[in-house]
C-alpha cells in the first residue's frame, strides 16, 4: 500500500496513540463513533449497505446501527438531497453518499437554492447540519463523466463548507468536525486516497475545518495542494530537494472557509506561491487563492510574490491512459514548475527522475 | 354535517386569509411591499381544510403561494405582515419575504421559490418524524403542498417513490388550479391521471374536485388517522380556481388566457360565502370584525416596526 | 415462427455481443482495457431484438453498459474494440472507452456513464426528428435504453411526459436485470407497477418477462410501425439477467447479494443457446466461424492501432 | 426608461443605420431573423408562448413560426435542457430560455455532464449547437432564490461558453453569434438591462463571442464591468470625472472565452484594474480575471498594477430593501473603490454624490 507520510504531523500533533490505517478505514471509524455518540446521525445514499459498503467505508455500519440509521435508496439523486436537507432541518444530522462527485451535479439545486440558504433566509430559524460525501474519481478509464472536482462551485455559494482531507488522520478528523457541524459541508473523497495509510489516534479527536495544515516546512517556495495533489505535491518536494530546492508543502484541507493566514505566513517566507489544484483552474480554487494571496500582500503593503498554479488540462478528461496522464499535473510537472519558479526563466532546464510505481498506476478498481 | 363551532373557525381562518391577501392587494401599489405577492384567493379551503385537521406540532411546506397555508396552520400574523414590509421583526427579519413565510414553533417549515424544491425536503423531515415516533410513540405528520406544475417536476416523483417505499407519514398535496403562470395544464399533462398514476407507488389517493373545505378536512382527518397509525403516504388532489393574477395584486381575466365562465362557476362556489351562509349572522358579524381588528393590528406592526440594522446583512450565513 | 435467416442472424448477433464481450473479460487481465467494463452477457436478447427490427437511420441511446447494443445497431466493431483499448482508431479516439460509444453513422447516438441522463437527450433527439418527418416525410425512431436503476431517475418521468405530451417518435425500453449495481429492486421501487405507471400518461406500454428475443423484435416491429404512423411513444420493460458483476469481467455469484437459482433459470433460458438448437449444425458452424473470425480480427486491429498522439488532448473541446 | 449610453460604440462601429431599442426587442429581432434565416432554429421553455412572452422577448414569435418552433414546456428543467441536447446533436439549433438563472441548478448535470463533454468525449463526432437563455433576477424581493449570477459556475467547466452582453447591440449581436455557434452557449440576460435602451443596426450583424469592449476610454483606472455592473461603472465613471479621474470601463461581454487581450492592454495603458462582478466573489470571474491579469504580467516581467474587485455580499441574497441595496455594489461604491485605487490609501476619503433615480428603484416588476 501506499503510505502517505512517514512521520505524519498527526502524529506529533495529538497527545494519544496512533496506528498506522486506510483513509478509508479512517473514515468509517469516524461514522462508527458519531453513530454511537449520536442518535441523531445517519447515514445513507446509493451503495452504503451492499456488501462492498463504499470501497469499505460503511461495512458493517447496518449491522451496528441497524436499517434506520443506514440505508441505501433508489437512484434519485435530487430528491435524496433534498430527503437529507429536510431530515437536518428536523434535527438530526444526515451524512448522504455520492460515489461520485458528478453526480452532485443532479443535485445542485437542492444544494445551492436549498441547504445553502435555508439558515440565511430564515433568519437562523433554521439550521441545515448535514455532510455530503462525494467522491472524485481518476484512472483507470473514468472518463469525463466519473472524474470531476468541482468544489470551486461549492466555495462560490455562501453558506456552504467545501473540504477535501487527503490523508487519513485529516478524513477522520474533519468527518467528525463536519458531522457535528451545523451547516451543510461538502466532505470531497479522492477514490485514489482511500488505500493510502496514515496515522490516526486511537482516540477521537476533531481536525477543525478551516485550518490548513503545514505538512512539510520549507525555505524556497510553498506549495498549496489539494487532495490528491496533495501526495503529487508531497513528492515533488522529494525531487526537488535532489536538486537543493526545500520546498513549503501546505493543505488547505478546507477549502471553504479558507484559512489564508497559514498560507500567506508561509509565502511572506518563502516569498513564492504555487497553487497545485485537483481541478480546471477557471473560476476554480487556484484563481481563489492567488487572487487572495495578492489582495493580501496589496493590503499589506508589501511587493507581490511570484505566484503559480497548475490543475487539471482545460478540456474534458479523456480515458485513454496516455492522454488522461497528461490531464493531470503530477509530481514531475509540479517540480519542474517549482523549480522554474525558484532559479528563474533562464534557469537551464532539469527533468526529474520518472517517479515510481504510484498509487494511480496501481489502481485498476474496483470503481 | 358539520357543528357550528367547525363551521365558525373554517370560516373565521378562510376569511382571514382573504381579508389579508386583499389588503395585501390594495396596499400593494403603496410600494410598502416591495416584494412579488403570489396570492391565494379563491384558494383559501385547501389551506384551511388542510391544516385545520392537522395538530400545531404536525408540520406544513409550502411553495412560494404561502400566504394561506402559513396562516392557516397558525403561522403569527404580526411576523408575517412585518416580513411582507421587510421589517426586522419579520418572520425571517426581513430576509425572505413574501415566497418563503417560516414559521418552525408554529410547524411552518418555510417555502421555496423554486417549483417542487420543497417536495423532497418535506419527505426527509416526514423520514425524521418516522424515527422520531421510535422513541417519542407520537407520530408527527408532514404535509407537503405543491401545485400542479410542480408535479412536473422529476423530485416529485422521485419523493413519492421514496415515500412509499418507506412508508413515510406524509400527505402530498397537489393544488390543482390548472395553471402554471399562464400555462394551461393541457399543454403541460400528457394526461390528467394524476392520482391514477400516484397509485402505482401503492399510496392511497383522494382526488377532490369541488374544493368543498368540509371534504377536504374529512379527507384529511381520515388520512391523518390512517398515517399515524403507520399507513405510509396519502396524496390528495384539490381542484380549485386562482383568482387573480399569478403574481401580483391585480384581476388579470382581461388578459384572455383563461375562461371568465369558469371563473364565475368558482366563484358561485366560493368556500367563504357558503360556510357564511351556515352560520347566524352575529357569529358571523363577530368573526368579521376579529378578523378586520387583526387586520389593523398586523398592518400597524408591520409599519411601525424598524428596518433592519446594515450589519444584519451578514449575520446568519453560518449557523454556530 | 420466425424463419431461418431471420434466426440465423439474431443467433449470430446475440452471439457476436456474447463472444466479443466474453473475448474482453477474458483478455481484461493484461491491462490491455485500462477502462471500466459493464458487460451485457446473459442480456443480449434485448438489445438484438430491439435493434433487429430498427433502420439503420433509427437511432438508439444508451447506458454505459453499451457494448450489446452497439454491436446490435451495427456499431463499426473495429472502432469499438480499438475504444476500448484507447486507441486512436477508436470510435471517440480513445477518449471516450466503454461507457460512452458512440457511432452516429450506424445511429448509436452515444451513452452516459451517470444513470437516466440519456433519457432526455434521446427524447430531443425524437422531436428533432418529429419536426425532420414533416419534411422529409419518412418517421425515423429513436430508442431509448435505461435500466430499472433508470427509471428511478427524476429525468425519467419529465421525459416520459414530454414525450407523451408531443407524441414523439421515441421507443422507451427498461432492461430490468431488478438490480442497481448490487441493489435489488425491493430496495428502490416501492411496487412493481412500472408499466401500469407508464400506461398513465397515455403511452402504450408491453411487458417481456421472458426475455423471448423473438417476442422483443415482433414487438419493436409492431411499435414501430405505428410509431411511424404517428402514434407518439411506447415503453417496453425487459425482464432480463446480468449474468457478471455489474462492472468488471467476473462471475460474482459467490458474492451472495442474489440467488444462484435464479440464475440458473436464466442461464436454462438462455436465447443465444436456443437459437443455436434451432438452427441446422452447419449454419451454425458456419456463424460461429464468421463470429470466432470477426473476434480475431478487430483484436488485431485494436492491438495494432496506436495511441492517441498528445495534442490529441486539446483537439474537440470546442467545436468550430 | 434608461437609455444606456449616449454614444454608443456600436453606433461608431457599425456602417448601417441604427435605431435606439430595448434590449429585450433587440433580443426579439435576434430570435425572428436567425429563426427566418436557419429553419433548424427552434426556441422553447417555459412560458415563451404565453402573452407576456418573456418580458416581450418572444411575444410574437409562435404566430411567426408555428408551434413547432416556438412552444411551451412543462416544469421539467431537467429533462429539457436534455431534450435541447438531444435535439441540437440531431442537427436542430435549440434557443432554451430559462426564466431564472437559479432555475438552472435543476439542469446542471445536462449542461455540464452532457452538452460540455458531448462534443469532446466522442472526438468531434456530435456537434451540441445549444443556446440557453438565462436571466439574472434582481430589486422587489427577489431574494436568495431569484436573483443569482452563477456563471462562474459554467466558465469552470470546458466545452461551454458563456456570454452576458449589457446592452442592446450586444444583446443582438451575440444572440446571433450563439444562435450560429456550434457550442452550448449559456446566454446570460439581466431583468433590469430589459428596459434599457440602445442604438441597434437595421441589418443583422454578429457581435464575436470572446471579443471584449472597451465601452468609455481613460487614463487613470480600467474598471472591468459584468453584465448590469457595467451600468453601474459607467455611473460610476460620471462621479469619477467629477474629480478629475478618468476611468477606461471594459465590459468583456464573453465571459468565456475571456478576452484578456483588451483588457491587459488597457491596464498596461492606467495601471490599476477594478473588476466588478455581478456576482459572488469566491471563485468567480472576478478571481479568474485578476488571476489572468497578474500571470499575464508575471509573463511579460511587468510589475503587477494594483488589482482590486468588487461583486456580491458573500451572502445569500435578503429581499428587505435596505440589506438588497448593501448587497450589491453601486455606482457610488466603485468610484470610491475607484478613487481609492487612484489616490492611494491615505488619500482623503470622498462621498459621490447620492445616485438619481435608476432602473434599479424603478423596477417594481412584472417578475
Ligand atoms: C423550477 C422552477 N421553474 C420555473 C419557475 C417559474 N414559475 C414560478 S411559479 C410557476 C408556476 C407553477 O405552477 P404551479 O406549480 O401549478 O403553482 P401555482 O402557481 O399554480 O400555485 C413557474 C413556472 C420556478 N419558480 N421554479
Ligand atoms: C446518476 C447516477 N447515480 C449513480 C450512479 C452509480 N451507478 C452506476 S451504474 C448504477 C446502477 C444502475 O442500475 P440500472 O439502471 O438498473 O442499470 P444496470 O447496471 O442494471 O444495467 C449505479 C447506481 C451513476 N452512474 N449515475
Ligand atoms: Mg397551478
Ligand atoms: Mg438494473
Amino acid at each position: 500500500m501506499f503510505t502517505q507520510v512517514e512521520k505524519t504531523p498527526a502524529q506529533t500533533e495529538q497527545m494519544s496513540e496512533t496506528r498506522l490505517i486506510r483513509y478509508v478505514d479512517a473514515l468509517r471509524e469516524a461514522f462508527e463513533e458519531e453513530m454511537a455518540r449520536d442518535p441523531k446521525v445517519f447515514l445513507f445514499g446509493l451503495d452504503v449497505d451492499d456488501h462492498k459498503g463504499i470501497q469499505g467505508s460503511t461495512i458493517g455500519l447496518q449491522e451496528k446501527f441497524g436499517k434506520d440509521r443506514v440505508f441505501c435508496t433508489p437512484l434519485s439523486e435530487d430528491a435524496m438531497t433534498g430527503v437529507a436537507i429536510g431530515a437536518a432541518i428536523a434535527g438530526y444530522r444526515p451524512i448522504h453518499v455520492h460515489i461520485r462527485m458528478d453526480f452532485m451535479l443532479l443535485c445542485m439545486n437542492q444544494l445551492v437554492n436549498m441547504a445553502a440558504k435555508s439558515h440565511y433566509m430564515y433568519n437562523g430559524q433554521v439550521k441545515v447540519p448535514l455532510v455530503v460525501r462525494t467522491m472524485i474519481g481518476r484512472s483507470w478509464g473514468q472518463g469525463g463523466q466519473h472524474s470531476q472536482a468541482l468544489h470551486s462551485m461549492f466555495m462560490h455559494v455562501p453558506g456552504l463548507k467545501v473540504v477535501a482531507p487527503a490523508n487519513a488522520h485529516d478524513a477522520k478528523g474533519c468527518m467528525i468536525s463536519a458531522i457535528r457541524d451545523n451547516n451543510p459541508v461538502i466532505f470531497i473523497e479522492h477514490r485514489l486516497l482511500y488505500s493510502t495509510e496514515g496515522y490516526v489516534p486511537t482516540k477521537s479527536y476533531e481536525v477543525p475545518l478551516g485550518k490548513a495544515r503545514i505538512l512539510t516546512e520549507g525555505t524556497d517556495i510553498t506549495i498549496v495542494a489539494v487532495s490528491h495533489m496533495v501526495m503529487e505535491a508531497l513528492r515533488a518536494k522529494k525531487h526537488l530537494e535532489s536538486v537543493g530546492i526545500n520546498a513549503e508543502v501546505i493543505d488547505p484541507i478546507t477549502l471553504w472557509p479558507l484559512d489564508m493566514e497559514t498560507i500567506m505566513q508561509s509565502v511572506k517566507k518563502t516569498g513564492k506561491l504555487l497553487m497545485v489544484d485537483n481541478a480546471w483552474l477557471t473560476c476554480g480554487a487556484s484563481s481563489e487563492i492567488l487572487t487572495r494571496a495578492m489582495e493580501m500582500c496589496q493590503e499589506e503593503d508589501i511587493s507581490i510574490p511570484s505566484l503559480a498554479r497548475m490543475g487539471f488540462a482545460p478540456t474534458t478528461c479523456p480515458t485513454t491512459k496516455p492522454l488522461e496522464n497528461l490531464f493531470y499535473p503530477d509530481a514531475r510537472s509540479i517540480a519542474v514548475k517549482a523549480y522554474q519558479m525558484t532559479q528563474g526563466k533562464k534557469a537551464k532546464t532539469w527533468e526529474p527522475p520518472v517517479s515510481a510505481n504510484t498509487e494511480i498506476d496501481a489502481f485498476k478498481g474496483p470503481f | 354535517m358539520y357543528d357550528q363551532i367547525i363551521t365558525a373557525r373554517l370560516y373565521k381562518t378562510m376569511l382571514l386569509i382573504r381579508q389579508i391577501e386583499l389588503r395585501i392587494a390594495e396596499i400593494y401599489y403603496t410600494d410598502a411591499i416591495k416584494s412579488p405577492v403570489h396570492l391565494s384567493v379563491g384558494q383559501e379551503s385547501i389551506a384551511v381544510g388542510v391544516c385545520d385537521a392537522l395538530e400545531k406540532d404536525d408540520i406544513v411546506s409550502n411553495t412560494y403561494r404561502c400566504h394561506a397555508t402559513y396562516i392557516a396552520k397558525g403561522g403569527n400574523l404580526f411576523e408575517m405582515m412585518a416580513e411582507l414590509y421587510g421589517k426586522a421583526t419579520g418572520c425571517a427579519g426581513g430576509k425572505a419575504g413574501s415566497m418563503h413565510l417560516v414559521d418552525i414553533k408554529n410547524g411552518v417549515m418555510g417555502a421555496s421559490a423554486v417549483v417542487g424544491t420543497t417536495i423532497p425536503v418535506a419527505t426527509g423531515y416526514a423520514l425524521a418524524m418516522q424515527n422520531e415516533a421510535k422513541i417519542t410513540g407520537k407520530q408527527r405528520v408532514v404535509v407537503a403542498l405543491c401545485g400542479d406544475g410542480g408535479t412536473e417536476e422529476g423530485c416529485f416523483y422521485e419523493s413519492i417513490n421514496f415515500a412509499a417505499l418507506r412508508k413515510l407519514p406524509i400527505i402530498f398535496i397537489c393544488e390543482n388550479n390548472r395553471l402554471a403562470i399562464h400555462t394551461p395544464l393541457e399543454k403541460r399533462w400528457a394526461t390528467d391521471q394524476l392520482c391514477e398514476r400516484i397509485a402505482t407507488f401503492g399510496i392511497k389517493t383522494h382526488k377532490i374536485d369541488d374544493a368543498d373545505v368540509f371534504t377536504i378536512r374529512d379527507t384529511m382527518v381520515n388520512a391523518l388517522a390512517d398515517i399515524r397509525k403507520g399507513s405510509g403516504p396519502i396524496f390528495i388532489e384539490c381542484a380549485t380556481y386562482r383568482w387573480l393574477e399569478h403574481v401580483g395584486p391585480l384581476d388579470d381575466h382581461k388578459d384572455d388566457y383563461r375562461n371568465t365562465k369558469e371563473y364565475q362557476t368558482w366563484k358561485d362556489n366560493d368556500q367563504i360565502l357558503r360556510l357564511g351562509k351556515m352560520l347566524d349572522e352575529k357569529t358571523r358579524i363577530q368573526l368579521e370584525d376579529e378578523v378586520a381588528l387583526t387586520l389593523q393590528q398586523i398592518e400597524k406592526f408591520a409599519e411601525e416596526s424598524p428596518y433592519p440594522a446594515a450589519e444584519e446583512l451578514y449575520t446568519h450565513v453560518y449557523a454556530s
